[in-house]
């Protein structure tokens, strides 16, 4: 294979070989390379197929603006991806590279059928048919659509890499470091400010780094590069960040990075993260982002060898890489006319410039004759030829805008330049406004909508030397409007290359345009004629041309199209461009991986698991977990070859037989204290609250202003401005936001004030007979007989030597306490308990448990038995409303009419037929099962178990009108049978005279 | 207009497509209008098309402020499902969902209706229950949906991770499977063509700025940037600006506009077979026919019509897709984008008539307006043709936020202990 | 993410310290009992949703912990203004220039 | 800010042991003479082995050493007015995050710009996904006091963020 590269040109190592694959072909390219211009060095300018014309296609650019170079590349296990850039991947030591969408090979690829058949599948036609036979659409046509398309193939393994993330705070973040972005920085940098100055590729320079030739403040264009560096790296409140991509620009100068950190190393250091999102929040943002050169529009514009003529500057230049021999050059801006003159100084011969423009500059012809270059001015380009490589191109004179005479000349590359687009991805972000410049068929920065300012080619200015300066005032005006202290420095330019130019639609061709292949959008197939076919078919909107015809769709986020296409577009509708206007530039600026959006949001740090002090007790004795809420709680323990129902039932029966372990840990805890509490939770909570005794509890409950039930709990006064409130475990954060909410904003003339204290207190509960007997010893400093503490009794002691708050309460009917000790004893607290226990036969249980037992008694869980739908009658809880309170959050909500009209939801037990059966939570229950569907509802069942205690399965439901139902039988009609069941208004199945509560 | 069929593509291969005409005309509107709706997104568009088609009721303009199809319309992520709880949405969404099934048909426009099924992960015991609710009340509804164990979810969908130890573990899903995608653009385009076949005047790029209403206070035309346009009866169709049109006639809205966001990975070969949600996560996924990953998020939490909306959002539902699907995290989000959501306090939607005389409102779908485009879309041209609602929308007024009677599919998953 | 000036803290902080809650000025009544249903209505569920200035509640959730005022516009989410609980709404004209 | 801080230096972090901490809440802080209670939110006052630190308009976090319990609640007993004291003593852990990169370790998951905090003062704020409240110790030195539960989770991104910082990447 021949070899392209220039001895001792470009920024490349030559001294080190890198080796690396392509379609599993051992390939060598240079430390400095990226995986494109290696391959160009290589000779291979075939680097992909298009999307839907399976076309051949070529390298076009050198930058993150590609649309055809995209592979699939890997580095090992779990570490592929599709779509890599070739020219944005660096090349790295054993990197292997794969071409994309073609099969079974790149050099011959049998979807390229759909070429020949290009013209069935123009803009749309899939809208047009594919409708009949009707059942053929899923079947046949559907799946072929989506066989088709896509690129590259989706990764088959976990990612084997990490993510990092970070926040950062400037004064001004300076995005793109070419001489602009440079300048800027030295003009912040030097007035003291905090200055991120970044840049999407590995090496700052920007535009640069392709100019070597240009003398600045009296040094070559590298080493005015070097010095600059190095005088930036001395000052510390300067940071510049390569391979950092700026992907977004977001609210009041917020501004996502994406930093590629690895994948350009031949090993990668142990702990080192993929890539890293930086958050900035800069004072001021400078975008010197420079311009994306454009392609000409002509028939054959898309073949191998067909690049952009900057890109061809570059890889000459940076990477020491001649794309060819015999090149062409068709341009429509002096700019092109330089790469030209470059490869023909490195040794090129090229053929011909071809300069659609009717004058060009003398300075330019004359010296393209000193090279012995044929100039073509005022031509067109009509077509070119070469199946997997260009081999000539079709060059006609222009008669009054027609093409006439043709020509046919040979050549091995073609470098297109239609001129730049100042790149304003990142302005439009910010909703700043587009401004129309007429003289340079360009959109401009108009107004903008926060602190930032454009410098350089992003705002249409040409050549180094203006690019420079006005970077230095962008820069200086940053630095001021951070509050600096900030002078201009200004900068002398040799040699520099300033130039002009136009921009053009579809270039004129003398063969009928509706069969020519002049491509706008590469990647997505779309042409000249695509875009016509729209406008003829009434898409008159700039955004409706784009979503049929795909235009700018591609992974290249139309930076290489919008322009071309916006040209044709106007001129179809006869309009001009700023009347029709841009489609909207999206973030992220280039496509950015899913892992770095996520983050250190990965594996065991996705999201936090909240754990109680007594979660290690569970862990080592086995216990099944279910999360709830953030928490995760212990579920069940089995013992060795019980499933959940098997040790459900154990820990039922151990509990009521004699006492059972609890962690109720999770459980919110609001501390309620000053002297307005009583009148506070009177408000809050429905229930009365001015006569409950210090040292005794109740329980509590708390709706929405819309009358619906939102959080229970059991509330203990402790003091008379004391209350020690619990909350549901899912429902903590939410009652304490509330509760704030209401005091601050409602009753701010209130003295009382709320603390959560949910983690400061570990809670074991103990329930059953034993009970008593277990904790009696461990108690101090207080009498917990029966007598002496009853029921809802709640008191300040010491239990096991720890300072505790102790509540004889029961959520399981039993005879029960729940200990409160600070959290850092509450593991000691119930390993003390358990071993002591263990003369009772003691049993750990979990919440699976908790539900049978607390569902036995017919107390509901919250979110589980009310669904954010239920009032406190619907639910069966008019006993927890104070009667003669005025007012309480969410009273007047409940006389709302469908509030108490017949027909509501109530809740109610539910015994079925069969006792052996047990229904399925979340089952719907019917009055008639042989209705036709779709059939009248009553309700659901919302707890369901089988319950040793009562000997049978019970359940509760919510049934429409279910309090006037007692006794009814219901059907529950299942996917192959139906079940039936009778209605209790009581949903207490076992002790309903509470004998064993009070015991 | 070009009947769209095989033969016609054809022909336009030969000759160089020279036989398409304007899908719709770009109307100047008249003087006076029977019906005007108030936005050209799916709905407003599906609605004229079904007074002309239905009701016989041709002399109608559809008025938008930019252009058609350009808002949530062409911003969401697609999904068409019906396995709603609640009788009233289940009806609503299922018949949308029959209608869904021949819209290519019915509108001579292949919208790409994707028969894809719509997976919905359970990752806790709460969510079973609230699953398997689901799927009981789908089933005696007639609406299809069924319980998938987590090894028959990983069998629907591979790239599923249904290991046990995941933070977020799936315990089993509910699918359906008559549930899919479409090409959102196609339906707005697809309904537009229809309609203007009927006589309809599709107006674009003109805001509408007030509603008038005579003495009576009855309806009686709209200002516009085109002038003043009368009209008997008036709709709105207007999602996130809804609020702001009816604010004119005097009508205020339990409403409020939120953004939301949603964005397409690079386009990878197919390896994303159906649509799976996630309530617990707040993320949901699919893969378009030109091979993207197309992922939605929740709501950005205050009230905007900025479509913009910010990054941590994005940042947690990524973080989520990756944790459910592994093989994704090295994938590349290509496109992010923005919409405006209205939403009432029910999340249900308001479809029907105003205490305004000849005033209808169609709003308040929260995330939900895509899939239910054609049945919204055929019950608002019965409501507007009538003058009183279809019995599939008639729960769907403003009274239930007086009464109490709402339809709050997001209480009824209330989150739990 | 936007920057929020908490009037307590007197401080611009990330977005990530503060929970949005909701439209603002809405008092909840003395007497909620003395009310219609469509006051009731309009008290629980009428808001004015505006594209244009909207006065809002946040809170500084992860700093402070006050509940706050603000006005902000939606079609740019800037903020105008912060102001305290209890203090009166401002005048959008003076905030805007532009009576609304 | 300087992203890239001298990282081989890396951060040390260390858990603190308990000590007594009092959530305080008053309207009026001329009723609480003997607490030295700093006015804005932020600002915090060390006397002794006390530290107040003021979290919010009417609201405190006071630390005291277990030795200073006695004191501590004494001066809180001194106050004349209605107010609410609530000992949260074990209801957080603190780390200890000490080192030349302890800004950009922060940085990792703390949205606040840190740099700013002048050493003595504190503010409660967020770190991923955990509330916390932060006080600067010394330049290079911060305290973050998290709720117990949600400690692990901050802990290991501090370390994820660490491993990086030791990469040098």
């Amino acid at each position: 294979m021949t070899s392209n590269r220039l001895p001792n040109r470009g920024r490349v190592d030559h001294g080190k070989p890198v080796r690396f694959t392509f379609d599993g072909k051992a390939l060598q390219g240079l430390a400095g390379d990226t995986l494109a211009s290696a391959l160009l060095a290589n000779g291979i300018h075939l680097m992909g197929r298009s999307f839907k014309y399976h076309r051949p296609r070529g390298v076009v650019s050198a930058g993150s603006d590609e649309p055809n170079a995209l592979m699939g590349t890997r580095r090992g296990a779990g570490q592929f991806e599709p779509n890599t850039r070739a020219t944005i991947q660096e090349l790295r030591d054993g990197l292997e590279a794969t071409s994309q969408n073609r099969w079974p090979g790149l050099g011959f690829d049998v979807g390229a059928v759909n070429d020949h058949l290009g013209s069935l599948f123009s803009a749309g036609f899939y809208y047009k048919t594919f409708m009949w036979p009707r059942a053929f659409w899923d079947r046949v046509y559907e799946p072929v659509i989506r066989g088709a398309a896509g690129l590259g193939v989706s990764p088959t393994e976990s990612d084997a890499d990490s993510y990092a993330s970070r926040f950062a705070h400037t004064d001004v973040l300076i995005i793109g470091a070419g001489p602009a972005g440079l300048a800027a920085a030295l003009a912040a940098g030097r007035s003291g400010a905090a200055v991120m100055l970044v840049d999407e590729t590995a090496e700052p320079g920007g535009s640069l780094l392709s100019e070597p030739d240009v003398v600045i403040d009296g040094k070559p264009a590298w080493d005015w590069l070097a010095a600059t560096l190095a005088e930036l790296a001395a000052l510390p409140n300067v940071t510049i960040l390569t391979r950092t991509t700026a992907i977004g620009y977001y609210h009041q100068n917020m501004i996502g990075l994406a930093q590629r950190l690895t994948d350009h190393l031949d090993t990668v250091p142990a702990g080192a993260p993929r890539e890293r999102m930086w958050k900035v929040r800069a004072n001021q943002v400078v975008l010197t982002q420079g311009a994306l050169e454009k392609p000409l529009v002509f028939d054959g514009n898309d073949r191998p060898g067909v690049m952009l003529a900057g890109a061809a500057q570059t890889y000459l230049n940076r990477y020491g890489v001649k794309v060819g021999d015999r090149p062409v050059i068709v341009t429509s801006h002096d700019s092109a006319w330089y790469t030209a003159f470059d490869l023909a100084e490195a040794g090129a011969k090229p053929v011909a410039i071809v300069d659609v423009r009717t004058d060009v500059a003398g300075a330019l012809t004359d010296r393209a004759r000193e090279h012995g270059i044929e100039t073509l001015i005022g031509r067109t380009v009509t077509g070119t030829s070469g199946r997997l490589r260009v081999s000539s191109i079709r060059v006609n004179r222009v008669e009054n805008g027609k093409a006439t005479t043709p020509r046919d000349i040979a050549c091995d590359t073609v470098l297109m330049c239609g001129g730049w687009t100042p790149c304003l991805h990142l302005f439009s972000h910010t909703k700043g406004s587009l401004a129309w410049d007429d003289e340079l068929k360009a959109f401009l920065p108009g107004h903008r909508t926060e602190a930032v300012h454009i410098a350089g080619a992003g705002r249409g200015l040409w050549g180094i030397a203006s690019v420079l300066a006005d970077g230095a005032a962008a820069g200086t005006q940053a630095a001021l409007d951070a509050g600096r202290d900030a002078t201009e420095h200004a900068h002398t330019v040799e040699a520099d290359r300033p130039g002009t130019g136009i921009t053009v639609k579809e270039l004129p061709t003398d063969r009928d345009p509706g069969k020519a292949k002049a491509f706008i959008d590469f990647q997505n197939d779309v042409t000249a004629k695509d875009i016509r076919l729209a406008v003829r078919e009434g898409m008159r909107s700039i955004e409706h041309v784009k979503r049929y015809t795909t235009n700018g769709m591609a992974t290249d986020q139309g930076k290489m199209s919008n322009i071309n296409g916006l040209m044709i577009a106007s001129d179809a509708l006869g309009k001009a461009p700023p009347q029709v206007g841009l489609t909207t530039f999206r973030p992220p600026y280039t496509p950015t991986t899913f892992g770095t959006f996520a983050g250190y949001h990965k594996d065991a740090t996705f999201e936090l698991t909240r754990k109680t002090p007594i979660d290690p007790w569970a862990e080592a004795h086995g216990a099944a977990f279910e999360p709830v809420a953030l928490w995760r709680r212990a579920w069940y323990f089995p013992k060795p070859g019980e499933d959940m129902h098997a040790a459900v039932r154990r820990e039922c029966q151990a509990t009521r037989a004699s006492v059972g372990m609890f962690d109720a840990s999770t459980l919110g805890k609001i501390e309620v204290a000053g002297p307005d509490a009583v009148t506070f939770m009177e408000r809050m909570y429905t229930n009365p609250w001015a006569k409950l005794g210090v040292g005794r509890s109740r329980y509590g409950l708390l709706l929405g202003e819309d009358g619906f039930i939102r959080d229970d709990g059991v509330i203990g006064r402790l003091g008379p401005d004391l209350f020690h409130v619990t909350t549901t475990t899912g429902g903590a954060a939410r009652v304490l936001n509330m509760m704030e909410d209401y005091l601050q904003t409602e009753w701010p003339d209130l003295q009382v004030w709320l603390t959560s204290t949910t983690e400061q207190w570990a809670t074991v509960a103990l329930q059953g007979p034993n009970a008593r007997k277990l904790l009696e010893p461990f108690v101090e400093g207080l009498d917990i007989t029966a007598e002496a503490f009853p029921h809802m009794a709640a008191a300040e002691c010491t239990v096991a030597g720890f300072p505790a708050r102790l509540f004889r309460v029961s959520f399981t009917g039993e005879l029960g306490f729940e200990v409160n000790v600070p959290a850092r004893h509450g593991l000691a607290l119930w390993e003390k308990l358990w071993e002591a226990g263990q003369q009772y036969d003691v049993c750990a249980y979990g919440t699976e448990t908790m539900h049978v037992l607390r569902a036995e008694k017919g107390y509901i869980v919250v979110g589980q038995d009310t669904d954010g739908t239920l009032t406190p009658a619907d639910a069966g809880l008019t006993w927890a409303i104070g009667k003669k309170k005025p007012d309480f959050v969410g009273k007047r909500s409940l006389s709302r009419p469908d509030m108490v009209a017949p027909g509501r939801k109530q809740l109610v037990g539910l015994l079925t037929d069969d006792p052996t059966v047990v229904l399925q939570e979340g089952a719907q229950i019917v009055a008639d099962p042989n209705q036709p569907k779709p059939m009248k509802m009553l309700g659901h069942v919302t707890s369901s178990y089988w319950s040793d205690a009562v000997g049978r399965s019970i359940a509760m439901a919510v049934i429409t009108d279910g309090h006037a139902r007692e006794g009814e039988t219901l059907y529950i009609p299942m996917p192959h049978h139906i079940l039936t069941a009778k209605v209790v208004k009581n949903t207490v199945f076992y002790d309903p005279e509470n004998t064993r509560l009070s015991a | 207009m070009t009947h769209f069929s095989l033969a016609q593509v054809i022909k336009g291969a030969l000759s160089g497509q020279k036989n398409w005409t304007p899908q719709w005309p770009d109307a100047e509107p008249k003087a006076s209008y029977d019906v005007i709706i108030v936005g050209a997104g799916g709905h407003g568009l599906g609605a004229a098309y079904y007074l002309a088609k239905e009701h016989g009721i041709t002399n109608v303009a559809v008025i938008e402020k930019g252009w058609l199809g350009g808002g949530n319309t062409g911003r969401n992520t697609t999904i068409i499902r019906s396995n709603y709880l609640y009788d009233e949405s289940a009806r609503l969404y299922d018949h949308a969902l029959d209608l869904w099934e021949n819209l290519s048909q019915d509108l001579n426009y292949n919208v790409m209706y994707s028969k894809r099924g719509v997976m919905m992960l359970a990752h806790n015991v709460h969510d079973v229950q609230s699953s398997q609710r689901h799927v009981h009340s789908n089933r005696l509804n007639g609406v299809d949906n069924s319980w998938l164990t987590a090894k028959e979810a990983k069998a629907f969908c591979p790239p599923l991770d249904i290991s046990p130890s995941a933070r977020y573990p799936v315990l089993g899903a509910a699918l359906q499977r008559r549930a899919g995608t479409a090409r959102h653009d196609a339906v707005a385009w697809g309904y537009a063509r229809a309609a203007a076949a009927r006589g309809v005047d599709i107006i674009q790029n003109c805001p509408v700025s007030a509603i008038r209403r005579g003495p009576d206070g009855r309806v009686t035309g709209v200002e516009t940037a085109k002038g003043f346009i009368a009209a008997k009866k008036v709709a709105v169709s207007a999602a996130g600006h809804t609020s702001v049109v009816m604010e004119t006639a005097g009508v205020r809205l339990p409403l409020e506009s939120y953004p939301l966001q949603a964005l397409v990975s690079e386009p990878i070969k197919p390896i994303f077979p159906c649509v799976v949600m996630s309530n617990s996560v707040h993320a949901y996924i699919s893969q378009s026919d030109k091979g993207e990953l197309v992922i939605g998020s929740g709501t950005d939490q205050y009230v905007s019509y900025s479509q913009r909306g910010g990054l941590p959002l994005i940042e947690h539902t990524l973080a989520a897709i990756c944790e459910i699907f592994p093989i994704f995290r090295r994938m590349r989000m290509l496109r992010k984008w923005g919409g405006i959501v209205d939403v009432t306090p029910d999340r249900s939607a308001i479809l029907g008539k105003t205490p305004v005389p000849g005033l209808y409102v169609n709003c308040g779908w929260g995330t939900g307006g895509f899939k239910a485009t054609p049945g919204a879309a055929h019950t608002l041209a019965h409501t507007v043709a009538r003058d009183e609602p279809h019995p599939i929308n008639a729960p769907f007024t403003l009274e239930r936020f007086t009464t109490g009677r709402l339809i709050d599919e997001a209480a009824a998953a209330a989150v739990a202990h | 993410m936007l920057l929020i000036h908490c009037p307590y803290c007197e401080q611009d902080l990330p977005e990530l310290e503060f929970a949005y809650a909701g439209e603002a000025h809405i008092a909840r009544p003395a007497d909620p009992s003395k009310l219609t249903d469509e006051e009731w209505r309009d008290f629980l569920f009428i808001r004015t949703n505006p594209r244009g200035v909207h006065f809002e509640r946040w809170r500084h959730i992860n700093g402070c912990a006050r509940f706050f005022n603000a006005a902000r516009e939606t079609v740019s989410d800037r903020f105008l203004l912060t102001y305290k609980a209890g203090e009166p709404r401002p005048d959008v004209a003076k905030l805007t220039g532009v009576a609304q | 800010m300087n992203a890239m801080s001298p990282l081989a230096a890396g951060v040390t972090i260390t858990e603190l042991a308990p000590t007594v901490r009092i959530a305080l809440r008053l309207a009026d802080i001329s009723t609480a003479p003997g607490l030295a209670l700093p006015v804005k939110v932020g600002e915090r006052s060390a006397e002794g082995g006390r530290t107040v630190l003021c979290l919010g308009p009417d609201e405190w976090l006071i630390e005291a050493p277990e030795a200073g319990r006695d004191a501590l609640f004494a001066a809180l007993g001194a106050i004349s007015v209605p107010h609410s004291a609530v000992e949260v003593s074990d209801r957080e852990i603190t780390l200890e995050l000490e080192g030349p990169a302890v800004l950009t370790l922060l940085a990792s998951g703390c949205p606040r710009d840190l740099a700013r905090m002048p050493t003595g003062s504190g503010a409660r704020t967020v770190f991923d996904s955990a509330q916390v409240v932060v006080t600067r110790e010394a330049e290079d030195r911060f305290h973050l006091t998290i709720w117990r539960s949600f400690a692990p989770h901050v802990r290991a991104i501090l370390d994820l963020a660490t491993r990086e910082l030791a990469a040098g990447l």
